[in-house]
């Protein structure tokens, strides 16, 4: 059934100044076209687009990279408290509830992550990265080295490249090995006196472990370079390993894939940034820091900060589910939280009748689908009832299904999961051709739609 | 499960038994033996935190957020109150908005990606420009996209970005890094009397100039009268202009495409949000000449296979998961679920209650800066400007003393001088405003 | 796509008892078996119920007689309030924010239905009735006299015969005239000594105005008999004509119909009942008042209390959604509501093939599916996306569809009903027969449910 | 629309063009004219209520409630506040649930049919019996409701209810009207030590007795421990043992049917909703051999035309809508919604989960009397027996004063006699049980 636009219901144009209005006209628009609707002709349309909307409380949510959790409910109800709803610009004083939240979620994750000091900052995981380089340069800077380069393996996410290019560092590439992780040799041919940092991820997006973790940071240590962590896979590792043990220098958080707060259509996240303690000084302003004796907290510039990469102070909404989450699992639940996000993930892999090259895995495993393409794989298993996997990438699997259950699946569904897998790998290529048949929608021809962008309802042809 | 269960997570739903079967399937004996991890770097310390039923976390955070003072607070300087209708919490909150997942597989996603649509569309309206993205992080990171998308738009390159002198600190900061990354300098243009003073900043202008940004209202909430010659200037050098403003200002303010801008940022949470710490929603509209060179998503109408109208994330290529270090940003995780909630906010109060929304914009601060200047060491508006939203006062008494004598009082208000305050009223706040007159005249004198 | 009951999933039975029970074991049961699932299971099990249910905001909702609106989001929020989440038993004195709402409420209510006391405390439409009868039977009482009938016309809800039964009255069915209002004939025939009250409705049950109103009262009211206007149809008057000023001495509210409070699949509704002023003295207990001087709120018993018929004092989460809605809409608003709903059920009217008898209408007609089957019509109406109208009721029309809109409709989803109507209207029997095809149940027997109760998952064959 | 447009309802959606086309084809020339009303009866007068935005309707509320006193409340006896997790909220809020009417085309509603269905399953568990419906009011209509059952069902005719002389006033009042409609009327037995006295209860027997009730635990927190001899004095007259219960203490009790039960009664709502000034749902329970005799809705399992399991209202000849005046009750608005939460909240418990919950009610009202009681003044608990939430504790200064003193401090307890208090503790007032003890150790010597 389809849902009409909103302009589609009503466009109304309604004349915007003349004698009544505050400001002259020369001031204000002539008019204003917008569609004018009753509260409950709003209702039935946003449920209704709901109900074309697959998210983690429909079913399985397996994409990998991407940790899609159940995000527990209570957390909304904390995110709600009217308390919380104060402007920035308020004084400390009159903000300690609020404050305490931060320099609590602060802590938490400084002991997660092994880092001596969190800023909460930077508002989704790009922007932690991003945080994170600028901290790196001014680092380097304040040395008085000036180092251009940053090197991020081939396997890593698509934001590490272009954060790195943000803050204008040239980006070296750097090819895997053969078993999925980073290549020594090539790692040292890469690192030299002009690298700023390495940017990793670990476990990998192959879901694996990388074994030579304290090479590689002596390597990069030895160059004078930097070691971050891109905290994606993170949720692989709690209370068992941590990034500030591992010789890293600086890393990033993504709340919402290790903490459960719900990714809301694409956002808003939050990308909390740790460092080790000789690159405190430059965290972004403001920080949060308990006041000297005790009396409460306050907001202050660290010494060296690099400035902001925020307006405010970052995504208050979203830090205060991951903070409430830490808090009801804590180091049982967390633990708890890797080891069956990691038996789903190993599990799952043991079921499915793709190819499965590479492991032992962590949270995640890349399935190839062979000679079938793994988009249409994708788009199949749709009408299977079940969300697909993230498709074609990292690219050193052919036609990969990056795969990530997380630890809220049950064996039961896990098994339906499989089972959905399986079913479509022993389709013939015409089946998954025409899928999916089941959904809302039928395939969509995104080429096309890119070759004649239409990117508002003035730029429907048919006007509507 | 029980809520005082705090074994393990209380999210994970496996049994006894179950684990015991998948570990078999696996093939090892333990959940331990999973983890690959080698000994020298596995942590085996406590994590030291506590773990807490459910109630009881509800309960401390309630208690420690308690701990904030309750005042009224009159603040704006780029976060604004206004009433979030009801209706938005209950729709954007249903779970198949709030825990999906970016539009990847937009068969299954057509009920988000028409919202995004919708949202870029009545961006469009409020801007008349062409095209409008389905969100940058904030007002901030807006603007810093701006800078580093007039670097490669612009036919020759330009190593200057000019920004008004009355900017918010926090926003010239995050420009400043953008920019600084781009290999940009940020350079301030006075004002005269709270708005751009166009000779001033025709002297700044050179073919060197990359953008020029202004913004109305602006941060001390003069509405901008200038606008059109800012536009100007900025087309004489072939300069991106980037306007600064909100869609909720847009209502009813000149429409920024008549006045010559290429890029529109600002903060689009003014609608579907209210206070929540400074978080938001960055706006981003500009050209279709521009188009391939736009930051974050896009959603475009297109087809399905039946032929029928069908929405996906579109221009794709531009993206960071695509493109890596040539992308036109790193953004990945954007701010869609606010833009849902934007989106049903503006359509809740359709084009009428915006114009209206926006008219009362205006008309609460001139009625209470008259109010303030009534008042014995008050002189209110400092500007002979037109306002929105806010505005600013000058104290005989030191600022600092008096906001915090009206902290005393209940009362929030920012002090950003000397001998200024700046006051914020929205239709949240004007029921408190006798009150607040009434604290300005015990204090001020 | 069949959804599990919960046991299907899960049961897990625990011992209960033991060394660890605080109690001895002969005071404990030995065990409890019930499903152990955990959180996320469980928002995925009520999230695809809810998918297989259709509510206010899945689209029209035009049951006649049952007044389906639109629920104001906004008054859901005013519920949850926390500091209305009080015990009853506190006193008067620390409750005073409760008790301000209550009188609020009694005084709109009042206003609206023209009476001079309003009770809140019955539960439920029914339970006003009841409470009603109640009321009208300790009058007659205390004024030494025994009436033992309460007339009845035929077109009444069910609940009429069946309050009055309960209060321990019998019930005399009064025959409708042929224009389908009260026959006056029939009614002084009806009428007499042992009459203790007539229950009407008005507009009654074929949206007809009872334009003998005054005539009928004076008939009862002769007879000593007391007039009770039964609220379902109150949305077709308000601001337009009161109960109370039209004879009526008694009568009830039903909150959900009129006053936009949502019907919860089935409940919690409220029924608060209010009386003219000499009635007031035999309302449930406890009853708000002003305290004398006006220092707040209190509970009392009136004098001639008939007691309780709630073990508190009603459904406050209800009562308080219904104060909300009324205090946002005011004169104007009430008196457009009922405008609206009135244009609406006529304008509909005007638009469906089936012939609609009677009339004119005030807020809903009940049209006649004439040869074909009512209850079929309403199958098939389901395969067009749009709930179908009440059936087979009120039985003065053949075949009835009972239909009303209410106000929330807009005409685009108007014409979209009279479009399914219509398309109905053209098919055949085999076709009305065999639907629905497009909803989560294909038709159900319910003759062989009924014939072979299995009223819980332990009743089931298969044990599940 | 505008918030502050009142001059109409906010949510019809008409607009003056549309209204007018409408009115066109009805054939009259204006709204008013539709209205059938004679003149006499027409209300011309203004009602006298102000229109208000939905925003300020919702400011004077909070402000209206804001005068409730902030009290940690220890009280009990019939109403109970158990922690209600936030799921049950999230997902009984959906609309598709909350908006929804009574399942009569239960092809649309198998979710809430099946919710329903699961709910009575739970009840069965709970209460041993064969059959529970889908909900009454309350508490007090249910045993009013088993009152009328039980003139139905016996063989014969009996115009007595015995019921314990320790009953909450409420539920006997509303026993009292229910029972005087079906002719029958209500007695006290005694209580011995806050227990049944089962000798005087066994005096009291006759065969004129269609049923008797009894409470576990009863008003005062008593857990009852004679339940079986109060089924056998029951049967041996053939008439119906009432049990008054909920689904917290029968997660721990002896299982109804096991003592001898005919009928369950009570407050299901102890899961699910909290505090809210006394609104329950009614638990209803009974054998399968008067399930033709049950009032209220009933959800069945069937199939449909597929062949696939279906759910639907069934037994509906016994209700209003079709039996009229010789219906099993005139019950129709139920309380299915709260139905559903409690059914949530008990799953969320899951079977651990309840057990606990049950076995700290007994816990906690023990801790806390034995603590009680070293404070001089004070002895508790009163009845030398188990208990469940709650108890009594006899105070040497007059109870009124005390529990005046104690709201002086920020608590409500129950003043239930001349030096008794009546105290109840939870998981969601256990916290704050140090400082009652505190507080009573002040102001009870």
């Amino acid at each position: 059934r389809y849902e009409p636009l909103l302009s589609e219901k009503d466009t109304t144009e309604v004349a915007v100044g003349g004698d009544d209005s505050p400001l002259p006209d020369d001031l204000t628009r002539d008019s204003l076209e917008l569609p004018a609707l009753s509260e409950p002709e709003l209702a039935r349309h946003y449920t209704r687009l709901s109900q074309m909307n697959y998210g983690v409380e429909s079913g399985p949510f397996p994409l990998g990279s991407c940790t899609m959790k159940y995000n527990p409910k209570f957390t909304e109800d904390v995110a709600a408290l009217p308390d919380g709803a104060v402007h920035p610009d308020r004084p400390d004083d009159s903000v300690q509830g609020t404050l305490a939240v931060m320099a609590g979620l602060q802590d938490y994750l400084g002991r997660i992550g092994g880092m001596d000091a969190v800023t909460l900052q930077p508002p989704a995981g790009a922007a932690g990265e991003y945080a994170g380089i600028l901290i790196a340069k001014a680092y380097h800077e304040a040395n008085g080295e000036e180092r251009t380069e940053v090197v991020v393996p081939d396997s890593a996410h698509g934001t590490n490249f272009a954060s790195a290019a943000l803050a204008g560092y040239d980006v070296v590439e750097l090819p895997s090995a053969e078993d999925g992780r980073v290549d020594l040799d090539a790692l040292e041919a890469a690192v030299g006196e002009d690298t700023a940092a390495l940017m990793l991820t670990n476990p990998n997006t192959l879901g694996l472990f990388e074994r030579d973790i304290e090479e590689i940071a002596e390597v990069v240590h030895d160059a004078g370079g930097l070691l971050y962590y891109d905290g994606a896979n993170l949720n692989a590792l709690l209370g068992r390993a941590r990034p500030g043990d591992m010789g890293f220098d600086i890393m990033h958080y993504n709340v919402h894939k290790t903490f459960a707060t719900p990714h809301g259509g694409g956002g808003p996240g939050a990308g909390p940034v740790g460092v080790k303690s000789d690159l405190a000084p430059y965290l972004p302003s403001p920080h949060v820091r308990e006041r000297a004796g005790g009396s409460g907290y306050e907001r202050y510039e660290p010494e060296h900060s690099v400035g902001k990469v925020h307006g405010f102070e970052g995504n208050w909404l979203v830090l205060i589910k991951a903070y409430a989450y830490i808090a009801r699992l804590g180091d049982p639940g967390l633990a708890d939280a890797s080891a069956k996000a990691v038996l789903n993930a190993n599990y799952l892999a043991t079921q499915v009748d793709y190819e499965v090259p590479f492991g032992p895995f962590h949270h995640e495993f890349v399935a190839s689908a062979g000679e079938q393409d793994a988009a249409d794989v994708a788009k199949r298993m749709l009408d299977y009832g079940v969300h697909p996997p993230t498709t074609k990438w990292p690219e050193i699997v052919g036609e990969a299904l990056m795969t990530e259950p997380t630890e809220v699946e049950s064996k039961r569904t896990l098994d339906q999961l499989a089972a959905a897998f399986d079913a479509v790998a022993g389709e013939d290529d015409a089946t998954l051709d025409a899928a999916p048949h089941e959904t809302s929608a039928r395939r969509i021809d995104q080429v096309a739609a890119a070759r004649n962008p239409r990117l508002s309802w003035q730029a429907l042809d048919d006007g509507s | 499960m029980t809520d005082n269960d705090t074994r393990g997570s209380p999210y994970a739903p496996h049994t006894e038994a179950e684990t015991a079967t998948m570990l078999d399937a696996v093939g090892v004996d333990s959940e331990e033996a999973l983890f690959d991890i080698p000994e020298a770097v596995r942590f085996t310390d406590e994590l030291g935190i506590e773990p807490e039923s459910e109630r009881a976390v509800r309960r401390d955070i309630e208690r420690t957020l308690s701990r904030n003072d309750d005042l009224t607070e009159l603040l704006g300087r780029g976060h604004y109150d206004h009433y979030v209708p009801s209706l938005v919490d209950h729709l954007a909150d249903r779970s198949e908005f709030l825990t999906s997942y970016t539009q990847y597989q937009p068969e299954v996603a057509q009920g988000f990606l028409q919202a995004l649509f919708e949202y870029q569309s009545m961006l469009v309206e409020f801007t008349g420009l062409d095209v409008a993205n389905c969100s940058m992080y904030d007002a901030a990171t807006a603007l810093g996209e701006a800078a580093t998308l007039a670097q490669r738009v612009r036919s020759v390159s330009g190593d200057r970005v000019l920004v008004p002198a009355h900017l918010a600190a926090g926003r010239r900061a995050v420009l400043e890094n953008y920019a600084d990354g781009a290999g940009v300098t940020v350079e301030a243009y006075p004002m005269d009397d709270g708005a751009v003073d166009t000779d001033a900043l025709e002297g700044s202008m050179g073919e060197d100039v990359a953008m020029v940004y202004a913004e109305t209202p602006t941060v001390r909430g003069v509405i901008e009268e200038s606008l059109s010659a800012v536009g100007d200037l900025a087309a004489a050098q072939d300069a991106l202009f980037c306007l600064g403003s909100d869609p909720v200002a847009l209502a009813l303010l000149e429409e920024p495409a008549s006045v010559g801008a290429d890029v529109v940022i600002g903060d689009a949470s003014t609608l579907g949000l209210g206070r929540s710490y400074g978080m938001g929603l960055g706006m981003f509209a500009t050209h279709e000449d521009y188009l391939r060179q736009v930051p974050g998503r896009l959603v475009g109408a297109g087809e399905d296979e039946s032929g029928r109208r069908a929405y996906t994330l579109t221009l794709q290529t531009r993206e960071q998961h695509i493109r890596k270090e040539r992308a036109t940003s790193n953004i990945c995780t954007n701010q869609a679920w606010v833009a849902l909630r934007t989106a049903i906010h503006a359509a809740w109060l359709g084009p009428d209650g915006l114009v209206e929304l926006a008219e009362d914009c205006v008309r609460y601060p001139q009625d209470l800066a008259a109010r303030l200047d009534e008042i014995e060491g008050v002189q209110a508006p400092v500007h002979d400007r037109h306002h929105f939203r806010e505005f600013l006062a000058r104290t005989d008494q030191p600022a600092t003393a008096v906001a915090a004598d009206l902290r005393d009082r209940g009362y929030a208000v920012h002090d950003v001088g000397e001998h200024l305050l700046q006051v914020c009223v929205t239709e949240r706040t004007t029921a408190a405003v006798d009150g607040l007159v009434d604290a300005v005249a015990e204090v001020a004198p």
